[in-house]
């Protein structure tokens, strides 16, 4: 999350080179396979619908979404599209002042829904700060969400009320908490799963690798999903690790898949598949959702100054949004009749947002004192006391 | 029950009791299972409680808080323990940022009961890193309790109200009283946690301190009595909040104040008492608020400590240039 | 050359002037390089300078100020960018441990000339952990340098210092004043780094700040000039070491002192200077010290901030009360 | 590095248990091999010479030790005899209460002494606490080694005088310096290579996860040298992964081997490789040396508390030092003359380093304010003159 210089920008940059990658070695001793390279085809990525819409085979992950429906797979559009549509509204709130910062999920919407699809209601998810669809998925209430993002609050809603904690802006440390979490649960001996969201920049923090250690120590049902969006602000990815981020896992004792992050079909069956997992016993997995973050890193970045548009452009042909309409197009799994009443629907839905966060009330000043400590604390007491007074001597003053 | 123990003893009891009366509380740190720890205070817990509940972690001090973050989401009430004070600061991150900011964060909704065990401060010889006081250092973030008992009986009832707690109590044991014995009475029904306590009463100037330093401003109140000066001592118990109240209160009654810790003195906790002492007791007051501490230095090598540690010499020479004004 | 630029720009045109003159100069960072910084602190570095002196760092806080250790021992002399003040913490334990005390641990043989430079303080409606001012969390720590410039000019001079010098300095830079515009002569030659400045002469009362709360504190003595108080306004520019020497001279003139910082009150800088100005200057005040500041409480969502950080209200009530001794 | 409590001590436990290893299942996505456990005989272990004293020959690493003659064999055997002669007088001088602590490196002479000897002059060593062995090697005199085990200062030799740093206690920290310190090397173009010392226990400390990813990322020209001792205090290795050591990293981008660390030339010839790779441009390597902590953690710790006997017995078997006389004896590289003499040498070491530790001289108490800052500090200033009016009061009050 970043709040940048309103200085002067520079011109764009039509190049869309990048911060030079080291020249890495092959080594003979590692017994990890290298891909390709992070942005090129992935031999390992796990695809089950291609962008062009066509439903692939996989040996391994078809049964994880074998019983999918066509109102379920109706359900995965619709919550990508209504995602995106509250996504862009948040985005022209901000730029009307509504709100002081966005951080949009543009182009990651199907791995959220994928992901936030695969969950069981006792399931307990550990989201950052970008992790919209997600919400979404567990019942949140969007403009919930926008109350951080305006300044009213910093986070609003209850972890509890639908087991979706609160969103967390230090990188990484949210890892930690869902893998307590998870210990939490299999001492209680439930075989409900946890699920710990990070991005790519985020695989570099110590948090993560402690998240890891701790997990796999205690085998804790936790499912740790990345999704490389291809850059932590300015920086790709190629600056926080030399080979691809699914591999980090096996060095820590458990399993790392990487998903077409783009694929909502895909990511809904690997994240089934890593929760069952959880469940039965087999401990942590990691997740890698190759996807890409199709804006701004927030609404105070401006991208131009790292990357380029055909990158951009290269990353729209895999859209996840179009890619599942046109397999229900193709599969007249749903009409003209659907999308059009979802594109009302969508409408409504960024009313109602826009009309939500207008009528936001500012909180009242009080509410700096409160929630500090559960139990009070003298101090605190007393600096109320005294903001009080103080508060008061202005109302005293009259009409000064 | 009263019985005579050491303070090391006395917060195995307690935490024995609060694992015996609560299935949710537990203890989490490095070797704190089989080996008790390294100064043997949770000794026998894991033989009795089992690996479920008295917990041997990883390597990791920002594992170990972030873990214990979230087994409080999940209803737990950890116990952690960090070996070691100079240990704490990879675990920082976590505290300050998490630990202490996810209640209201949350406007309310999740607590976070977790007790951080923190052995510290100097005066046993060790190797760096072994013998600091940080208590400042987390004094200073909002969402944190900070208490330090000074004696066994304390060190028993504290930990229960802190593990009892529904905040974050960073929970400072002086381990060089670890061996200390005094009576603890596990049936007396405690005061609140964050009050001080008078330990003895005078009329000429007050020595407050908390920690290990409680015993040694007896000494010096011992030894200043001989020289006809009747110093009162305070055990201010709980750096945040701090009992302004109690300390006001001897003040103005002897007009003279001495703070004593063996954090160092520059933006140490005498910084604090002295600052809102002094305003609230301005006319009262005879002589500046006088500061005893450690320097700003890094804690030096053991066979410096003497000289680095407040001992009865410069807390008398504190004492005597109060009274001089 | 004296030439108007902005305080973020300075310190671009001081790091500038740093890589040009000594090849040891390294910049490091979280987006520093073709960003150049969230703030644009470190624009066009990178592009002029090379990628291997201004270099974007895996996104890791403890691995930037521990790899700049290293570089520090290997000869290099590191400029290091923590993106906010709320994400200084994972390098908490590397800022603490080991590049404050590598000096003293080595007997003096290896020296730490890194430079830790973080964005900080309120006021800019950020999301949370933006708008911290942790200063007093680094002075409390021996071995460490603190200072904060409040203008243009000591930005570009201080930062020269800061680079120059053989010690750890944190560099808190006030990020709601990076737009403001100063003169800034780049061949002055500066006073020492860790000296107090006199921005505005005054007979009734002093006011001490340093970084963003300056600026606040001069408007603060033309509104009480306009009601006839001539307060004496004290630019700090350090925070460890603090200089005593300056503030004791204003009070012993002013004979009232209010301390304005953002951070909180509690075991804030504030309470440091209260409690040895109050000490040096006993017999001098006319009203214990006062201090604004922030509250015991985690910085709050943007739309409260302003009810949070001190304003001009807040001061001239304290000016206020301090003058109604 | 503990100093424990001098409590009392519950009776010797016979049984050599461990703490509950997790149950980990199996999985299928990993590329990972995995290992027997972390105690059993280890498939991928690359051992040059056995527990008996055989030369077993390696087609992977027999190069890098081609050319060690017997002299060279000797030296090695030199070394490992000296420095646990000088370990056992620090044990003995701790007991005697010279020293506040000693953590003995008993066992881990191979490891030690292997990987000291294959290092050149300008390469750079951060050591743990541990590495008394390493320290010989790079002719740092044993007795400085003391001075903070008898609290006269916290290092006390000059770390570029033998490109040897500084003890460092807090766990992991010295492999980020080691990485940056790298990371200069590489900058200035040379060819020297830099070794960073850690436990098994540190492996879990995020910052040593921090300094795998900056090496992989920066290529830069660092050996991370792991001594899996078994032990961190009194946790056995499952308490920090449920897989070996080396196999971190692979999921970082670099390779990891595990050596007998025992094994005085596989040592040598692992960390010779892996230098190797750091001086032509290969970046990181990781070296497990897989050995054992034959004595206490420290000279605080009761390993009675938490491990048997027999553990140890089988360890014994496979000593260093032994298994390197049993092969100079069976190759005749090394006659009865050669023993001799260095038992006397040995003798002469003990002897001399126990003088110099009695005539150590306590620091002049004014060194608390020496080389707090490079550049001078105010308050230091003032608190020096303040401490020595203090002490010149005491001089004043004459004969009180
Ligand atoms: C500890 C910490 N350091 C720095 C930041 C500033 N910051 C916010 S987001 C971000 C990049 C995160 O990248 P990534 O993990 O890939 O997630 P993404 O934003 O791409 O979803 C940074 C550096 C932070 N929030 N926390
Ligand atoms: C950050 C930190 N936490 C805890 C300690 C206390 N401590 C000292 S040594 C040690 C165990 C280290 O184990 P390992 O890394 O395996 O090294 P070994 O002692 O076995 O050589 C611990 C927990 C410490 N020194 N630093
Ligand atoms: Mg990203
Ligand atoms: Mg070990």
């Amino acid at each position: 999350m970043t709040v940048e210089s309103t200085a002067a920008r520079t011109p764009r940059r039509s190049a869309g080179s990048k911060a030079g990658t080291t020249g890495t070695k092959r080594t003979t001793r590692t017994t990890a396979k290298k891909d390709a390279g992070a942005k090129g085809t992935e031999p390992q990525l796990v695809q089950l619908l291609t962008p062009e819409g066509e439903r692939v085979k996989n040996a391994e992950f078809d049964k994880y979404v074998a019983g999918v429906t066509p109102e379920e797979l109706r359900g995965l559009y619709r919550d990508m599209v209504l995602t995106r549509r509250f996504d862009a509204e948040a985005t022209s709130l901000q730029r009307q002042g509504e709100l002081g910062l966005w951080a949009s999920l543009l182009g990651q919407e199907a791995a959220q829904i994928g992901s936030g699809r695969a969950l069981r209601d006792d399931d307990y998810v550990f989201p950052t700060y970008r992790e919209h669809g997600v919400a979404w998925c567990r019942g949140v209430d969007p403009t919930n969400l926008l109350g951080m993002f305006r300044g009213v609050n910093n986070g609003g809603w209850d972890p509890g009320g639908n087991n979706f904690h609160l969103y967390t802006i230090v990188i990484g440390s949210q890892t930690l908490h869902a893998t307590g979490y998870a210990m939490g649960v299999a001492k209680d001996g439930a075989d409900s799963a946890v699920i710990a969201y990070f991005g790519d920049g985020a695989s570099s923090q110590g948090d993560v690798a402690e998240s890891f250690t701790f997990s796999a120590v205690y085998n804790a049902p936790v499912v740790f999903f990345c999704q490389n969006n291809q850059w932590a602000i300015s920086e790709p990815t190629e600056k926080q690790s030399r080979v691809p981020i699914y591999q980090r896992a096996q060095g820590f004792g458990f399993p790392g898949v990487r998903v077409d992050g783009n694929d909502v079909l895909g990511c809904l069956a690997v994240t089934r598949w890593a929760l069952e997992r959880a469940r039965s016993g087999e401990g942590p997995t990691l997740v890698e959702a190759f996807t890409y973050r199709m804006g701004a890193h927030t609404t105070s970045d401006d991208p131009t100054r790292y990357r380029g548009d055909e990158e951009r452009q290269a990353w729209e042909a895999k859209d996840p949004i179009l890619r599942l309409r046109r397999y229900l197009e193709a599969s007249h799994h749903a009409d003209e009749g659907f999308f059009a009443e979802l594109e009302t629907e969508s409408e409504a839905l960024g009313r109602r947002v826009r009309e939500a966060v207008r009528a936001m009330p500012d909180p009242d000043h009080f509410a700096i004192f409160e929630n500090v400590y559960a139990d009070g604390h003298a101090l605190v007491d007393e600096e109320r006391a005294q903001f009080a007074a103080y508060q008061a001597s202005f109302a005293d003053e009259g009409g000064n | 029950m009263a019985e005579k123990m050491a303070l090391a003893k006395a917060i195995n009891e307690s935490l024995r009791r609060a694992l015996e009366s609560d299935p949710k509380v537990l203890i989490m740190g490095e070797d704190v299972g089989k080996l008790g720890g390294v100064f043997r205070v949770t000794d026998g817990l894991q033989k009795d409680f089992g690996e479920s509940r008295v917990i041997d972690t990883p390597l990791a001090e920002s594992g170990i808080v972030g873990t214990a973050v979230g087994l409080a989401l999940r209803g737990y009430r950890p116990v952690v323990e960090i070996q070691f004070d100079g240990f704490v600061f990879p675990a920082y991150d976590q505290i300050v940022t998490q630990l202490a900011k996810m209640h209201a964060r949350s406007l309310g909704k999740v607590k976070m009961p977790v007790v951080v065990r923190i052995p510290y401060g100097g005066g046993i010889g060790a190797v760096e890193h072994h013998s600091e006081s940080p208590e400042s250092l987390f004094a200073h973030v909002a969402g944190l309790k900070v208490v330090s008992p000074s004696n066994a009986s304390d060190a028993y009832w504290m930990m229960q109200q802190a593990i009892q707690s529904d905040d974050p109590v960073i929970f400072f044991e002086p381990k060089r009283r670890y061996w200390d014995k005094d009576e603890v009475n596990t049936e007396a029904i405690p005061g609140p946690l964050h009050k001080a306590r008078v330990v003895r009463e005078g009329t000429d100037l007050t020595l407050a301190a908390y920690g290990p330093m409680v015993k040694l401003c007896q000494e010096a109140a011992d030894a200043a009595a001989e020289e006809g000066k009747s110093l009162e001592v305070l055990d201010l118990r709980s750096v945040s909040p701090l009992d302004f109240d109690s300390v006001q209160a001897s003040v103005e009654k002897t007009r003279r104040l001495v703070v004593v810790h063996e954090a160092p003195v520059f933006f140490g906790s005498g910084a604090e008492i002295a600052a809102r002492i002094t305003e609230r007791c301005f006319y009262h007051l005879e002589a500046p608020v006088l500061r005893v501490g450690g320097y700003h230095a890094p804690y030096p090598p053991a066979r410096l400590e003497e000289e680095y540690l407040p001992n009865l010499d410069r807390v008398l020479d504190a004492v005597d240039r109060s009274l001089a004004y």
